[in-house]
Protein backbone atom coordinates (compact mmCIF):
# COMPACT_ATOMS: atom_id res chain seq x y z
CA UNK A 1 0.00 0.00 0.00
CA UNK A 2 1.29 3.28 -0.61
CA UNK A 3 0.95 5.60 2.48
CA UNK A 4 1.14 9.43 2.29
CA UNK A 5 2.97 11.15 5.53
CA UNK A 6 2.35 14.38 6.70
CA UNK A 7 5.49 16.06 8.63
CA UNK A 8 5.51 18.56 11.04
CA UNK A 9 8.18 21.07 12.54
CA UNK A 10 12.03 20.23 12.77
CA UNK A 11 11.10 16.74 10.69
CA UNK A 12 10.01 18.51 7.45
CA UNK A 13 14.03 20.18 7.51
CA UNK A 14 15.18 16.83 6.80
CA UNK A 15 13.04 15.96 4.14
CA UNK A 16 12.39 19.26 2.67
CA UNK A 17 8.18 18.88 2.18
CA UNK A 18 5.47 18.57 4.69
CA UNK A 19 4.57 15.06 3.00
CA UNK A 20 6.52 12.39 2.11
CA UNK A 21 5.15 9.10 0.32
CA UNK A 22 6.39 5.56 0.97
CA UNK A 23 5.07 2.52 -1.00
CA UNK A 24 4.48 -1.17 0.01
CA UNK A 25 3.64 -0.26 3.77
CA UNK A 26 1.17 -2.49 5.75
CA UNK A 27 1.63 -0.99 9.27
CA UNK A 28 3.44 1.75 11.83
CA UNK A 29 7.04 -0.77 12.15
CA UNK A 30 6.97 -1.05 8.52
CA UNK A 31 6.42 2.47 7.77
CA UNK A 32 9.46 3.47 10.20
CA UNK A 33 11.95 1.24 8.86
CA UNK A 34 11.41 2.34 5.35
CA UNK A 35 11.31 5.82 6.57
CA UNK A 36 15.09 5.89 7.92
CA UNK A 37 16.05 3.67 5.06
CA UNK A 38 15.56 6.47 3.11
CA UNK A 39 15.71 9.67 5.82
CA UNK A 40 18.70 8.36 8.24
CA UNK A 41 18.66 11.51 9.82
CA UNK A 42 15.14 10.50 11.34
CA UNK A 43 16.64 7.54 13.13
CA UNK A 44 18.13 10.15 15.56
CA UNK A 45 15.16 12.25 15.70
CA UNK A 46 12.40 12.15 18.10
CA UNK A 47 8.75 11.78 17.10
CA UNK A 48 5.54 10.28 17.82
CA UNK A 49 3.08 8.73 14.82
CA UNK A 50 -0.51 9.61 14.82
CA UNK A 51 -3.00 7.70 12.70
CA UNK A 52 -6.17 9.29 11.88
CA UNK A 53 -4.95 11.97 14.58
CA UNK A 54 -4.55 9.78 17.77
CA UNK A 55 -1.36 9.13 18.30
CA UNK A 56 -0.24 5.18 18.83
CA UNK A 57 2.18 3.35 21.12
CA UNK A 58 2.33 0.38 19.39
CA UNK A 59 2.19 -1.53 15.95
CA UNK A 60 -0.69 -0.74 14.23
CA UNK A 61 -1.75 -1.65 10.38
CA UNK A 62 -2.38 0.81 8.16
CA UNK A 63 -5.77 1.00 6.15
CA UNK A 64 -6.41 2.88 3.32
CA UNK A 65 -7.31 6.47 3.11
CA UNK A 66 -6.14 6.36 6.56
CA UNK A 67 -3.91 9.74 7.86
CA UNK A 68 -0.04 9.19 9.22
CA UNK A 69 1.69 12.20 10.73
CA UNK A 70 5.18 12.14 12.41
CA UNK A 71 4.93 14.53 15.24
CA UNK A 72 8.24 15.85 16.68
CA UNK A 73 8.13 17.01 20.69
CA UNK A 74 5.29 20.19 20.91
CA UNK A 75 6.11 23.33 21.72
CA UNK A 76 3.03 25.44 21.40
CA UNK A 77 1.71 27.96 24.04
CA UNK B 1 -20.80 16.60 29.75
CA UNK B 2 -22.35 18.77 27.54
CA UNK B 3 -22.03 18.13 23.57
CA UNK B 4 -20.13 21.27 22.63
CA UNK B 5 -18.98 21.30 19.46
CA UNK B 6 -15.05 20.97 18.56
CA UNK B 7 -14.41 24.84 17.81
CA UNK B 8 -11.65 26.66 16.75
CA UNK B 9 -8.95 28.22 18.28
CA UNK B 10 -6.13 29.07 15.78
CA UNK B 11 -5.80 33.08 14.98
CA UNK B 12 -3.24 34.46 12.69
CA UNK B 13 -0.56 36.53 14.20
CA UNK B 14 -0.39 37.80 17.77
CA UNK B 15 -3.33 38.48 20.03
CA UNK B 16 -3.83 41.83 20.68
CA UNK B 17 -4.72 42.96 24.65
CA UNK B 18 -7.49 44.99 23.18
CA UNK B 19 -8.77 41.59 22.04
CA UNK B 20 -8.48 40.69 25.48
CA UNK B 21 -10.07 43.18 27.26
CA UNK B 22 -12.95 43.05 25.15
CA UNK B 23 -13.39 39.36 26.25
CA UNK B 24 -13.34 40.42 29.25
CA UNK B 25 -15.82 43.07 28.61
CA UNK B 26 -18.22 39.67 27.50
CA UNK B 27 -18.70 38.82 30.47
CA UNK B 28 -20.58 41.25 31.99
CA UNK B 29 -24.18 40.00 31.11
CA UNK B 30 -23.01 36.80 33.10
CA UNK B 31 -23.95 37.53 36.37
CA UNK B 32 -23.21 34.34 37.89
CA UNK B 33 -19.80 34.70 37.80
CA UNK B 34 -17.50 35.59 40.26
CA UNK B 35 -14.02 35.16 39.26
CA UNK B 36 -12.12 34.57 35.91
CA UNK B 37 -8.35 33.38 35.70
CA UNK B 38 -6.49 34.32 32.45
CA UNK B 39 -3.07 33.07 31.46
CA UNK B 40 -1.21 34.70 28.68
CA UNK B 41 1.56 33.52 26.56
CA UNK B 42 3.71 36.21 25.41
CA UNK B 43 7.39 35.39 23.15
CA UNK B 44 10.57 36.17 24.85
CA UNK B 45 13.15 37.74 23.53
CA UNK B 46 16.02 34.55 24.99
CA UNK B 47 19.18 35.15 23.96
CA UNK B 48 20.24 31.59 22.02
CA UNK B 49 24.10 31.63 20.95
CA UNK B 50 24.05 35.34 21.55
CA UNK B 51 21.23 36.08 19.42
CA UNK B 52 18.19 37.45 20.41
CA UNK B 53 14.81 35.81 19.17
CA UNK B 54 12.51 38.15 17.14
CA UNK B 55 9.76 36.75 16.16
CA UNK B 56 8.26 32.76 16.95
CA UNK B 57 6.67 31.37 13.74
CA UNK B 58 3.90 28.69 15.09
CA UNK B 59 2.47 25.71 13.04
CA UNK B 60 -0.30 23.16 14.02
CA UNK B 61 -1.88 19.81 12.78
CA UNK B 62 -5.15 21.43 13.06
CA UNK B 63 -7.15 18.76 12.44
CA UNK B 64 -5.63 17.24 15.57
CA UNK B 65 -4.95 20.45 17.79
CA UNK B 66 -8.69 21.01 17.46
CA UNK B 67 -9.81 17.53 18.24
CA UNK B 68 -8.04 17.57 21.11
CA UNK B 69 -8.58 20.98 22.47
CA UNK B 70 -12.29 19.56 22.06
CA UNK B 71 -11.11 16.69 24.31
CA UNK B 72 -9.44 18.37 27.02
CA UNK B 73 -12.13 21.22 27.00
CA UNK B 74 -14.83 18.53 27.63
CA UNK B 75 -12.37 17.18 30.44
CA UNK B 76 -11.85 20.22 32.19
CA UNK B 77 -15.80 21.08 32.34
CA UNK B 78 -16.85 17.93 33.92
CA UNK B 79 -13.85 18.29 36.79
CA UNK B 80 -14.34 22.19 37.41
CA UNK B 81 -17.79 23.78 37.63
CA UNK B 82 -17.04 26.32 35.37
CA UNK B 83 -19.04 29.00 33.75
CA UNK B 84 -17.49 29.49 30.33
CA UNK B 85 -13.78 29.49 28.84
CA UNK B 86 -12.43 30.59 25.79
CA UNK B 87 -9.20 29.52 24.27
CA UNK B 88 -6.73 31.12 21.82
CA UNK B 89 -3.70 30.48 20.02
CA UNK B 90 -1.64 32.17 17.52
CA UNK B 91 -0.30 30.77 14.26
CA UNK B 92 1.91 32.09 11.85
CA UNK B 93 4.40 35.00 13.29
CA UNK B 94 4.40 36.44 16.29
CA UNK B 95 6.95 38.93 17.61
CA UNK B 96 8.93 39.09 21.36
CA UNK B 97 6.79 40.67 23.35
CA UNK B 98 3.46 39.89 21.75
CA UNK B 99 0.86 37.71 22.89
CA UNK B 100 0.49 33.94 21.32
CA UNK B 101 -1.84 32.11 24.10
CA UNK B 102 -4.96 33.21 26.24
CA UNK B 103 -6.62 31.07 28.05
CA UNK B 104 -9.44 32.30 30.20
CA UNK B 105 -11.67 30.61 32.52
CA UNK B 106 -14.67 31.77 34.82
CA UNK B 107 -16.43 30.41 37.53
CA UNK B 108 -18.48 31.60 40.57
CA UNK B 109 -15.91 30.85 42.80
CA UNK B 110 -12.40 31.75 42.12
CA UNK B 111 -10.86 28.20 42.82
CA UNK B 112 -12.31 26.87 40.03
CA UNK B 113 -11.45 29.36 37.47
CA UNK B 114 -7.88 29.36 38.71
CA UNK B 115 -7.05 24.92 39.11
CA UNK B 116 -9.27 24.73 35.28
CA UNK B 117 -6.95 27.85 34.02
CA UNK B 118 -3.64 25.81 35.10
CA UNK B 119 -4.59 22.37 34.52
CA UNK B 120 -5.57 23.66 31.10
CA UNK B 121 -2.02 25.76 30.30
CA UNK B 122 -0.34 22.34 31.36
CA UNK B 123 -2.96 20.21 29.08
CA UNK B 124 -2.21 22.72 26.22
CA UNK B 125 1.45 22.93 26.18
CA UNK B 126 2.20 18.82 26.72
CA UNK B 127 -0.67 17.80 24.47
CA UNK B 128 -1.67 20.51 21.48
CA UNK B 129 0.07 19.36 18.21
CA UNK B 130 1.94 23.12 17.67
CA UNK B 131 5.39 23.84 17.12
CA UNK B 132 7.17 27.05 17.67
CA UNK B 133 10.15 28.21 15.34
CA UNK B 134 11.97 31.04 16.96
CA UNK B 135 13.57 33.27 14.57
CA UNK B 136 16.75 35.23 14.80
CA UNK B 137 17.57 38.61 13.16
CA UNK B 138 19.93 36.84 10.41
CA UNK B 139 17.04 34.36 9.06
CA UNK B 140 18.64 31.56 10.82
CA UNK B 141 15.93 29.44 13.28
CA UNK B 142 15.95 26.86 15.68
CA UNK B 143 13.10 25.08 16.38
CA UNK B 144 11.60 25.81 19.79
CA UNK B 145 11.41 23.20 23.03
CA UNK B 146 8.91 23.72 25.91
CA UNK B 147 10.13 22.58 29.02
CA UNK C 1 14.02 42.67 48.90
CA UNK C 2 13.77 45.88 46.81
CA UNK C 3 12.50 48.83 48.55
CA UNK C 4 9.34 49.48 46.93
CA UNK C 5 6.88 52.24 48.53
CA UNK C 6 3.37 51.35 49.08
CA UNK C 7 1.83 51.69 46.40
CA UNK C 8 -1.97 52.74 45.70
CA UNK C 9 -3.94 50.01 44.89
CA UNK C 10 -7.83 51.46 45.13
CA UNK C 11 -9.59 52.82 42.08
CA UNK C 12 -13.21 54.40 42.15
CA UNK C 13 -16.07 52.23 41.10
CA UNK C 14 -15.42 48.92 38.72
CA UNK C 15 -12.43 48.27 36.88
CA UNK C 16 -13.03 48.57 33.39
CA UNK C 17 -12.16 46.03 31.19
CA UNK C 18 -10.31 48.51 28.57
CA UNK C 19 -8.29 49.62 31.56
CA UNK C 20 -7.05 45.74 31.78
CA UNK C 21 -6.99 45.17 28.14
CA UNK C 22 -4.11 48.17 28.21
CA UNK C 23 -2.46 47.12 31.19
CA UNK C 24 -1.88 44.00 29.41
CA UNK C 25 -0.90 46.16 26.45
CA UNK C 26 1.97 48.06 28.61
CA UNK C 27 4.15 44.59 28.99
CA UNK C 28 4.81 44.50 25.00
CA UNK C 29 8.22 46.19 25.67
CA UNK C 30 9.40 43.80 28.36
CA UNK C 31 10.30 40.51 26.61
CA UNK C 32 11.75 38.90 29.19
CA UNK C 33 8.15 37.92 30.17
CA UNK C 34 6.79 34.45 29.12
CA UNK C 35 3.79 34.48 30.83
CA UNK C 36 1.29 36.53 32.51
CA UNK C 37 -1.63 35.32 35.31
CA UNK C 38 -4.32 37.43 35.94
CA UNK C 39 -7.23 37.04 38.25
CA UNK C 40 -10.27 39.04 38.32
CA UNK C 41 -13.15 39.43 40.84
CA UNK C 42 -16.74 40.50 39.56
CA UNK C 43 -19.44 41.25 41.73
CA UNK C 44 -22.37 38.29 41.42
CA UNK C 45 -26.14 38.93 41.21
CA UNK C 46 -26.51 36.01 44.54
CA UNK C 47 -30.15 35.81 45.63
CA UNK C 48 -30.28 36.54 49.65
CA UNK C 49 -34.05 35.92 50.82
CA UNK C 50 -35.07 36.43 47.37
CA UNK C 51 -33.35 39.02 46.47
CA UNK C 52 -30.53 39.63 43.57
CA UNK C 53 -27.52 41.70 44.85
CA UNK C 54 -27.86 44.26 42.63
CA UNK C 55 -24.48 46.03 43.59
CA UNK C 56 -21.33 45.75 46.26
CA UNK C 57 -20.43 48.65 47.74
CA UNK C 58 -16.44 48.46 49.06
CA UNK C 59 -14.84 50.73 51.77
CA UNK C 60 -11.23 50.03 53.44
CA UNK C 61 -9.28 51.18 55.89
CA UNK C 62 -7.06 52.95 54.01
CA UNK C 63 -4.09 53.08 55.28
CA UNK C 64 -3.61 49.76 56.73
CA UNK C 65 -4.36 48.59 53.72
CA UNK C 66 -1.76 50.10 51.76
CA UNK C 67 0.77 48.78 55.02
CA UNK C 68 -0.37 45.84 54.10
CA UNK C 69 -0.18 45.28 50.53
CA UNK C 70 2.82 46.46 50.39
CA UNK C 71 3.73 43.62 53.02
CA UNK C 72 2.04 41.02 50.66
CA UNK C 73 3.48 42.37 47.61
CA UNK C 74 7.53 42.58 49.13
CA UNK C 75 6.69 38.79 50.51
CA UNK C 76 5.45 37.85 47.05
CA UNK C 77 8.58 39.24 45.27
CA UNK C 78 10.95 37.90 47.41
CA UNK C 79 8.95 34.21 47.18
CA UNK C 80 8.73 34.13 43.30
CA UNK C 81 10.63 35.12 40.58
CA UNK C 82 8.75 37.93 39.33
CA UNK C 83 9.02 40.51 36.46
CA UNK C 84 6.08 42.61 37.72
CA UNK C 85 2.85 42.95 39.58
CA UNK C 86 -0.41 44.66 39.60
CA UNK C 87 -3.08 44.83 42.14
CA UNK C 88 -6.26 47.06 41.80
CA UNK C 89 -9.11 46.80 43.88
CA UNK C 90 -12.19 49.01 43.92
CA UNK C 91 -13.62 51.11 46.36
CA UNK C 92 -17.21 52.57 46.36
CA UNK C 93 -20.23 51.00 43.96
CA UNK C 94 -19.81 48.16 41.86
CA UNK C 95 -22.74 46.83 39.72
CA UNK C 96 -23.30 42.89 39.62
CA UNK C 97 -21.25 41.76 36.37
CA UNK C 98 -18.85 44.29 36.85
CA UNK C 99 -15.04 43.72 38.12
CA UNK C 100 -13.73 44.74 41.67
CA UNK C 101 -10.19 43.48 41.86
CA UNK C 102 -8.01 42.55 39.29
CA UNK C 103 -4.39 40.97 40.14
CA UNK C 104 -1.80 40.64 37.51
CA UNK C 105 1.79 38.94 37.85
CA UNK C 106 4.42 38.43 34.97
CA UNK C 107 7.22 36.00 34.96
CA UNK C 108 10.54 34.33 32.43
CA UNK C 109 8.43 31.29 33.09
CA UNK C 110 4.52 30.28 33.21
CA UNK C 111 4.80 28.92 36.85
CA UNK C 112 5.95 31.52 38.96
CA UNK C 113 3.24 34.28 37.62
CA UNK C 114 0.60 31.09 38.44
CA UNK C 115 1.38 30.64 41.90
CA UNK C 116 1.85 33.88 42.39
CA UNK C 117 -1.61 35.65 41.28
CA UNK C 118 -3.15 32.55 43.30
CA UNK C 119 -1.42 33.74 46.51
CA UNK C 120 -1.69 37.12 45.80
CA UNK C 121 -5.32 36.66 45.51
CA UNK C 122 -5.87 34.63 48.55
CA UNK C 123 -3.86 36.75 50.81
CA UNK C 124 -5.99 39.89 49.44
CA UNK C 125 -8.91 38.11 50.12
CA UNK C 126 -8.07 37.09 53.86
CA UNK C 127 -5.57 39.99 54.92
CA UNK C 128 -6.46 43.74 53.17
CA UNK C 129 -9.41 45.45 55.78
CA UNK C 130 -11.91 45.76 52.74
CA UNK C 131 -15.47 45.35 53.35
CA UNK C 132 -18.41 45.00 51.06
CA UNK C 133 -21.75 45.95 51.74
CA UNK C 134 -24.43 43.88 49.25
CA UNK C 135 -26.94 46.33 48.17
CA UNK C 136 -30.75 45.32 46.94
CA UNK C 137 -33.01 46.87 44.97
CA UNK C 138 -35.38 48.19 48.29
CA UNK C 139 -32.69 49.79 50.03
CA UNK C 140 -32.09 47.42 52.04
CA UNK C 141 -28.39 45.65 52.31
CA UNK C 142 -25.98 42.72 53.92
CA UNK C 143 -22.32 43.03 54.78
CA UNK C 144 -20.85 40.48 52.67
CA UNK C 145 -18.71 37.49 54.03
CA UNK C 146 -16.03 35.81 52.22
CA UNK C 147 -15.92 32.41 52.29
CA UNK D 1 -6.97 58.71 78.70
CA UNK D 2 -9.33 59.46 75.88
CA UNK D 3 -9.06 57.51 72.71
CA UNK D 4 -10.58 57.87 69.56
CA UNK D 5 -11.56 54.13 67.93
CA UNK D 6 -12.56 54.12 64.40
CA UNK D 7 -14.95 51.46 63.39
CA UNK D 8 -15.48 49.69 59.91
CA UNK D 9 -18.18 47.66 58.27
CA UNK D 10 -20.88 46.59 60.46
CA UNK D 11 -20.12 47.96 63.31
CA UNK D 12 -20.93 50.96 62.10
CA UNK D 13 -24.45 49.54 62.31
CA UNK D 14 -24.16 49.60 65.86
CA UNK D 15 -22.75 53.16 66.48
CA UNK D 16 -24.79 54.77 63.74
CA UNK D 17 -20.96 57.05 63.15
CA UNK D 18 -17.83 56.12 62.09
CA UNK D 19 -15.56 56.77 65.01
CA UNK D 20 -16.39 56.62 68.78
CA UNK D 21 -14.42 58.27 71.86
CA UNK D 22 -14.25 56.45 75.00
CA UNK D 23 -12.46 58.04 78.18
CA UNK D 24 -10.02 56.46 80.78
CA UNK D 25 -8.75 54.00 78.93
CA UNK D 26 -5.50 52.70 79.65
CA UNK D 27 -5.28 49.80 77.55
CA UNK D 28 -7.28 47.51 74.95
CA UNK D 29 -8.88 44.97 77.55
CA UNK D 30 -10.25 48.28 78.93
CA UNK D 31 -11.55 49.21 76.29
CA UNK D 32 -13.11 46.28 75.01
CA UNK D 33 -15.13 46.26 78.33
CA UNK D 34 -15.94 49.93 78.15
CA UNK D 35 -17.12 49.59 74.73
CA UNK D 36 -19.43 46.56 75.87
CA UNK D 37 -20.73 48.67 78.29
CA UNK D 38 -21.73 51.45 76.24
CA UNK D 39 -22.75 49.17 73.23
CA UNK D 40 -23.99 45.64 74.52
CA UNK D 41 -24.49 44.90 70.50
CA UNK D 42 -20.56 44.99 70.26
CA UNK D 43 -20.42 41.53 72.63
CA UNK D 44 -22.10 39.51 69.98
CA UNK D 45 -20.03 41.16 67.67
CA UNK D 46 -17.04 39.31 65.77
CA UNK D 47 -14.07 41.95 65.08
CA UNK D 48 -9.71 42.40 65.91
CA UNK D 49 -8.24 45.20 66.82
CA UNK D 50 -5.51 47.22 65.79
CA UNK D 51 -3.29 49.67 66.96
CA UNK D 52 -1.19 51.46 65.00
CA UNK D 53 -2.62 49.60 62.34
CA UNK D 54 -1.25 46.39 63.35
CA UNK D 55 -3.78 43.61 64.53
CA UNK D 56 -3.50 42.81 68.01
CA UNK D 57 -3.66 39.28 69.98
CA UNK D 58 -3.38 40.13 73.24
CA UNK D 59 -4.24 42.84 75.68
CA UNK D 60 -1.75 46.32 74.33
CA UNK D 61 -1.07 49.53 76.27
CA UNK D 62 -2.52 52.37 74.70
CA UNK D 63 -0.18 55.50 73.92
CA UNK D 64 -1.03 58.82 73.59
CA UNK D 65 -1.94 59.78 69.97
CA UNK D 66 -2.08 55.48 68.78
CA UNK D 67 -5.18 54.87 66.18
CA UNK D 68 -7.69 52.20 67.45
CA UNK D 69 -9.28 50.68 64.97
CA UNK D 70 -12.02 48.12 65.13
CA UNK D 71 -12.36 45.73 62.12
CA UNK D 72 -14.76 43.07 61.25
CA UNK D 73 -14.18 40.20 59.09
CA UNK D 74 -12.71 41.34 55.91
CA UNK D 75 -14.86 40.76 52.32
CA UNK D 76 -12.58 42.32 49.99
CA UNK D 77 -11.95 41.03 46.48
Amino acid sequence: MKVNIILFGQLTDITGADTVTLENILDTDNLVSTLHKSYPAFIHSKYVIAVDKKVISENTPLLNNCTVALLPPFSGG
Amino acid sequence: MTDRKPKNIFVAGPIAPAFIGESIGHHASKTNIGGHSIFLGQVRADMINDQPVKAIEYSTYEAMALEKMHEIREAIFSKYALTCMHVYHSLGRVGAGEISLFVFTSSAHRKAAMDACAETVERIKSELPVWGKELFDNESYQWKENK
